[in-house]
């Protein structure tokens, strides 16, 4: 009997998860409109609200084309990799305090078990395609989603340590006096960039990039399967904005409360466009990384962070200061990053500017000859003189 | 470079087809890959040769100019300005003064629209989305002007042998110093976004290095010269027009790398807009168009006559057998030369370098085709 | 100027030209003078001293000196004139074939960029099979050049690395540079 | 691809004849059909599928007008610039314009992309890549010719590596004259073919050059 419950929950849950896909897709096309001084879809429905469902309803009736020279069953089951993980995770995902399908007590593992599963059909999709492009992104996104996996396990363990707990119910009713964005704010950076980079948004978007690789693993996929992709990806989105919302900012409870259940999902789903909208505005001013810097960024930068927010925590609490001292630590352990991060790259590009300015060469104006009324062949013509 | 392998790794050939968002139009690079390093880069050019130069020897002399607009069709003045000083210098003739102003006030407008493109398609090809949007919006309130002055957006045919076709409109004055206080704020937005932004140095600070010696065995001319550190521009070195009587500074870089490049070119847009302003202040009533028969022939003879565009330098070499045809008229394609400097630049880059440094040398595939 | 009559038929229409010169019915042709102001003198002398022997003509206009060199010793001069302290002629601003149909004549553009300085450097080549010296070993600048021209007028290079078409596709036969490539009677595909 | 060693032309380019020009149906999946039908290069008319085999004509009517609704307001185009109508496209395309406000997002891959405009001069080394590019297209595809020279060659008509106009390579449904056509021009082609879209699912085929002149008339 709980089966047809069961289903029926997670059919309405694919339902959900869709619309807010397709709401993303709105969003970002008019805020990245907003933002770079053009409207954006507006012709499409009231201010382009159909557009999302125009592009479903195009891609859906387009001809799905496989490639003669690809391996045509692996090609057409890289697509439900890539999608079943990323909607499975949305069971444990709580919108209110007792709105989710199932409370697991072991919520948070569950999702990073789930989330590394993507990487698995994203490589598959590259290598089946059978084209340059295509592999190389597949790589790519290997090589990138792996090294982002560790400072995201990292974070949510700081949280989990907090919290006492694995399950997001518990996370969010034990930040009922401060979010732990507040406590942990390095964590809360660390997790923010690390979600970026696991989801493939820019500065980090290496393995779609249109400009080398051309869209990497989904050079190939036309129609049905590439929308299955682009749902995917932006329901990954979500799930950062998400997780962000619920582990750090106390997702529907923080500064009101116990309120009725459709308030606190109205203040989470708040909190979740929150952070979305600026994963879309970093989106539109910052360009792409190279894929060594953003190893190195990840390996060199992003993991001892997440380790020393680990460890501050324990220390925090094996010794059992006061929960501001914890704020003080994280915060004296993320500035040094910063700082030197402007030090050693800023600086040096505004010095070698000035100095550009004073190495330039300066022609001076020659003294105009009289100008006479009307032009004769007396009038010296410029273009004559000849000493420089 | 590479460290040597133990296993014998065969090296990918990726193909940067004639369709490829990040090639500026139908350019082609065979890259020569071990993993995401470049090894060696094979450009492969002529999709869009129309034979131009071929046309010029069976039209005449007027109607060439209209060829020389299709050419670099991002710097449209200049390049009639190009053609026109060839002819002119060929039949001995001087334009009158105000004709000259004109030109140089529209050749810099130019200038300057093509540098905001430039800014706007290096920054996408990077990844950042929004500088592109800001420099089409400069270019479009320039191209608003030369709607106002020539009558078209793009394919002026303004200016003629002997001077301008006709008298700029009464507000040209006002209207002008106007437009350069937006568009020095436009410009101004997108330095605060790129020039200083960490990812961005980091794309392209030390990426594409090559220096002056090279630089100028390559033939490497313009902005990407002077971002090696060469002070080598036409309008100091070999002045014309009405350059001699303006006072301006001309930007160079040292390490020659992407970034320098960008950044010349970035100055290059600010000492445009004086130039323009200074030229307002100096200009004055007068006739437009010299005293000459309408169909131009100018005496059999040669001529070889170089000006700098946003590109780099271009040069007419124009042959007259005395008819009212050019004989034979051989153009010096700035982005042309500027391309077999690519190879030297990219070896030993990433794919994403590769990308970075044909964009910064900034070529339009009209005029490396021609 | 006397009034423009009404210019006859461009030769170029139909057939090509008869050998012989076409009878030219037009206003009488003037010849541009070639006058060198100051600066081109001294380039000038600079560039007789440095060719020396091997100039068969010389000229110049405004401040762009030539000399036609004959196309054994092209290389040996160029290299004199782009290692000369004085005329350190060191990049190569443009290099092309003019096809004067009874010859083809390859123009070497030479400009320096510390002194300043420009010179021409020319060759006259036989129409029938045009080769000359490659200068890829003094400026890389003319590995596409040489590719260009050899595209377009079929001049072959001694020397060049690689002379793959550049400009037109693999299957394309005729230099369309050429004045004897039909021009006019283009056929519609 | 199709095309036999016959059916190159003496400077070995591609010779179109669109009647022999068939291309292998590779598996399907959701629209068109299996068993090959012959998409006649109108592009709008999908092959008969699964559902319009099974009740022919009674119910898919207006499937198609939904779906032809939903085609024409998100047309994404194939990055895919020759010459200096490129510029003019990409102008377009970017804020002043803004093409976006019609749901037109220029996409780099051609398996994602409905229409190409192809803007700018066809020259013959480019014809084979054009095709190329074409044939990857999934299919409902459009071609706009945006420009004269690729309307019928333009400035360039006298030169030898030409091609006088991309309807020798691919069926184009839209021409935008104009030499480079202003980016008001293209947004009047995009919206005439929105029409044709619209009107193709409606059954009823409209002669755009004839609506042309009622403009005219009427006007």
């Amino acid at each position: 009997m709980d089966v047809v419950w069961a289903s029926l929950w997670l059919f309405t849950l694919l339902n959900v998860v869709a619309v807010a896909a397709l709401s993303l897709v709105w969003l970002e096309r008019k805020l990245l409109g907003r933002m770079q001084g053009r409207v954006g879809p507006t012709r499409v429905g009231p201010f382009g609200l159909l557009q999302p469902i125009a592009d479903g309803i195009k891609l859906l009736m387009k001809e799905d084309i496989a490639p003669g020279s690809s391996s045509r069953v692996l090609f057409f089951v890289a697509p439900l990799l890539v999608f079943v993980p990323s909607y499975m995770v949305w069971i444990t995902i709580p919108f209110g305090r007792d709105l989710f399908v199932r409370n697991l007590d072991l919520g948070l593992f569950f999702f990073v078990a789930l989330s590394v599963l993507g990487i698995v059909g994203l490589v598959l999709a590259g290598w089946s395609s059978n084209s340059k492009y295509a592999i190389l992104g597949g790589f790519r996104s290997a090589a990138q989603l792996v090294s982002y996996e560790i400072p995201i396990i990292m974070t949510i363990l700081v949280v989990a340590m907090l919290a006492g707990s694995l399950s997001f119910r518990d996370v969010v009713l034990a930040q009922d006096v401060v979010p732990y964005a507040a406590v942990q704010p390095l964590a809360f950076g660390v997790f923010l960039l690390a979600g970026l980079a696991e989801v493939g948004r820019t500065p980090f978007d290496i393995y779609h990039a249109e400009s080398e690789v051309v869209g990497g693993p989904f050079v190939e996929y036309s129609g049905a399967h590439w929308a299955i992709f682009f749902l995917a990806e932006y329901i990954n989105t979500f799930m950062v904005g998400a997780l962000g919302a619920l582990l750090f900012l106390g997702g529907w409870r923080w500064p009101v409360g116990d309120v009725p259940a459709a308030a606190g999902v109205a203040l989470f789903l708040f909190k979740t466009y929150a952070i979305v909208a600026v994963i879309f505005w970093v989106r539109a001013t910052y360009p792409r990384m190279r894929i060594d810097q953003l190893m190195s960024f990840g390996w060199k930068v992003l993991i001892p962070l997440s380790f020393a927010a680990f460890v501050a925590t324990a220390f925090q609490m094996f010794y059992g200061w006061p929960i501001w001292t914890l704020t003080i630590l994280s915060l004296v352990i993320l500035v040094p990053p910063i700082y030197i991060q402007l030090r050693w790259q800023r600086k040096p590009a505004m010095a070698l500017a000035k100095h550009y300015a004073e190495i330039a060469v300066a022609v001076h104006a020659q003294p105009r000859p009289v100008p006479v009324a009307a032009v004769t062949e007396a009038d010296a013509a410029p273009g004559r003189e000849d000493d420089a | 470079m590479t460290t040597e392998q133990q296993h014998d790794t065969i090296d990918m050939m990726l193909n940067m087809g004639p369709q490829h968002p990040a090639t500026h139009g139908v350019f082609r690079m065979v890259l020569t890959l071990d993993g995401e390093r470049v090894l060696d880069v094979t450009p492969h050019i002529g999709y869009l040769h129309r034979g131009s130069e071929k046309l010029c020897e069976s039209e005449s002399y007027g109607q060439v100019v209209t060829l020389f607009d299709r050419m670099d069709y991002i710097a449209n003045l200049n390049n009639e300005l190009a053609f026109c000083r060839a002819a002119e210098r060929l039949m001995s003739i001087e334009v009158p003064e105000r004709a000259m102003y004109i030109r140089v006030i529209l050749a810099e407008l130019n200038r300057v629209a093509s540098h905001a493109l430039f800014i706007g398609t290096y920054a996408i090809d990077l990844g950042a989305m929004t500088p592109v949007m800001y420099g089409f919006r400069e270019r479009e309130r320039i191209q608003n002007l030369f709607e106002a002055v020539t009558g078209a957006r793009m394919m002026h045919n303004f200016i003629r042998i002997g001077g301008v076709k006709e008298d700029v409109p009464d507000d040209f004055g006002p209207r002008v110093r106007q437009l350069i206080g937006q568009v020095r704020e436009g410009i101004e937005e997108m330095d605060r976004l790129l020039t200083f932004n960490e990812v961005y140095l980091a794309r392209t600070r030390g990426v594409g290095v090559i220096d002056a010696a090279t630089a100028i065995s390559v033939g490497l001319t313009g902005p990407s010269l002077r971002g090696s550190g060469v002070a080598y521009d036409v309008r100091k070195d070999d002045p014309y027009e009405i350059y001699p009587y303006l006072s301006y500074k001309v930007p160079i870089g040292e390490n020659g790398d992407c970034w320098d490049r960008y950044y010349v070119r970035l100055q290059e847009c600010y000492e445009s807009l004086s130039m323009i302003s200074q030229c307002l202040d100096q200009m004055e009533a007068g006739p437009t168009m010299v005293q000459m028969r309408r169909i131009a022939r100018p005496p059999k003879g040669e001529v070889y006559v170089h000006s700098e565009n946003p590109r780099g330098d271009i040069g007419v070499y124009l042959v007259s057998d005395g008819t009212d045809k050019p004989y034979r008229l051989k153009i010096r394609p700035p982005s042309f030369c500027n391309l077999v400097g690519l190879a030297p630049m990219t070896r030993g880059s990433y794919i994403a370098d590769a990308v970075a440094i044909l964009g910064s040398l900034d070529i339009v595939l009209g005029e490396v085709d021609r | 100027m006397t009034a423009q009559t009404p210019n006859p038929p461009s030769e170029g229409d139909g057939e090509p030209p008869p050998a012989a010169a076409p009878v030219h019915r037009g206003p009488p042709i003037a010849i541009a003078e070639e006058v060198l102001n100051e600066r081109g003198e001294r380039t000038a002398r600079l560039l007789a001293e440095v060719v020396g022997p091997h100039a068969q003509e010389s000229g110049g206009r405004d401040d762009l000196p030539w000399a036609v060199v004959a196309p054994e010793n092209l290389v040996e001069v160029a290299r004199k004139c782009r290692n000369s302290s004085e005329l350190a002629l060191d990049m190569l601003h443009l290099q092309f074939a003019v096809d004067y149909e009874d010859h083809i004549q390859m123009v070497y553009v030479l400009f320096s960029m510390s002194l300043d300085r420009k010179a021409i450097l020319r060759v006259n080549l036989p129409a029938e099979d045009p080769t000359v010296d490659s200068v890829v070993g003094l400026w890389e600048a003319a590995s596409w050049y040489e590719r260009e021209t050899h595209d377009l007028f079929g001049v072959e290079f001694a020397g060049n690395p690689d002379l793959s078409p550049l400009l037109l596709f693999d299957g394309f036969e005729g230099h369309p540079g050429l004045k004897s490539y039909p021009f006019n009677d283009y056929q519609e595909w | 691809m199709a095309i036999g060693d016959d059916e190159r032309d003496a400077q070995g380019l591609p010779l179109f004849v669109p009647e022999r020009w068939d291309r292998e149906k590779s598996g399907r999946f959701f629209d068109s059909d299996e068993h090959g039908g012959e998409s006649d290069g109108k592009g709008n008319h999908p092959a008969p599928n699964l559902i319009r085999s099974a009740a022919p004509g009674v119910i898919t009517a207006k499937l198609d007008q939904l779906a032809a609704l939903g085609r024409a307001n998100s047309l994404w185009t194939l990055t895919f610039g020759l010459a200096c109508c490129a510029i003019e496209m990409i102008s377009t395309h970017m804020a002043h314009h803004d093409f976006d406000r019609f749901g037109v997002v220029t996409w780099p891959s051609p398996r994602q992309s409905d229409v190409m405009i192809v803007a700018g001069t066809v020259v013959k080394k480019m014809a084979d890549p054009i095709r190329l590019l074409y044939e990857q297209m999934p299919d409902p595809k459009w071609v706009i010719a945006m420009g004269t020279c690729a309307t019928s060659g333009g400035p360039y008509y006298k030169s030898y590596s030409v091609v006088m106009g991309v309807d020798h390579i691919v069926p184009v449904d839209v021409y935008v004259p104009g030499c480079p056509p202003r980016p008001e021009a293209l947004m009047d082609g995009i919206i005439k073919l929105q029409r044709k879209i619209k009107d193709d699912a409606k059954g009823e085929q409209i002669d755009l050059l004839q609506e042309a002149t009622d403009d005219r008339t009427d006007a």
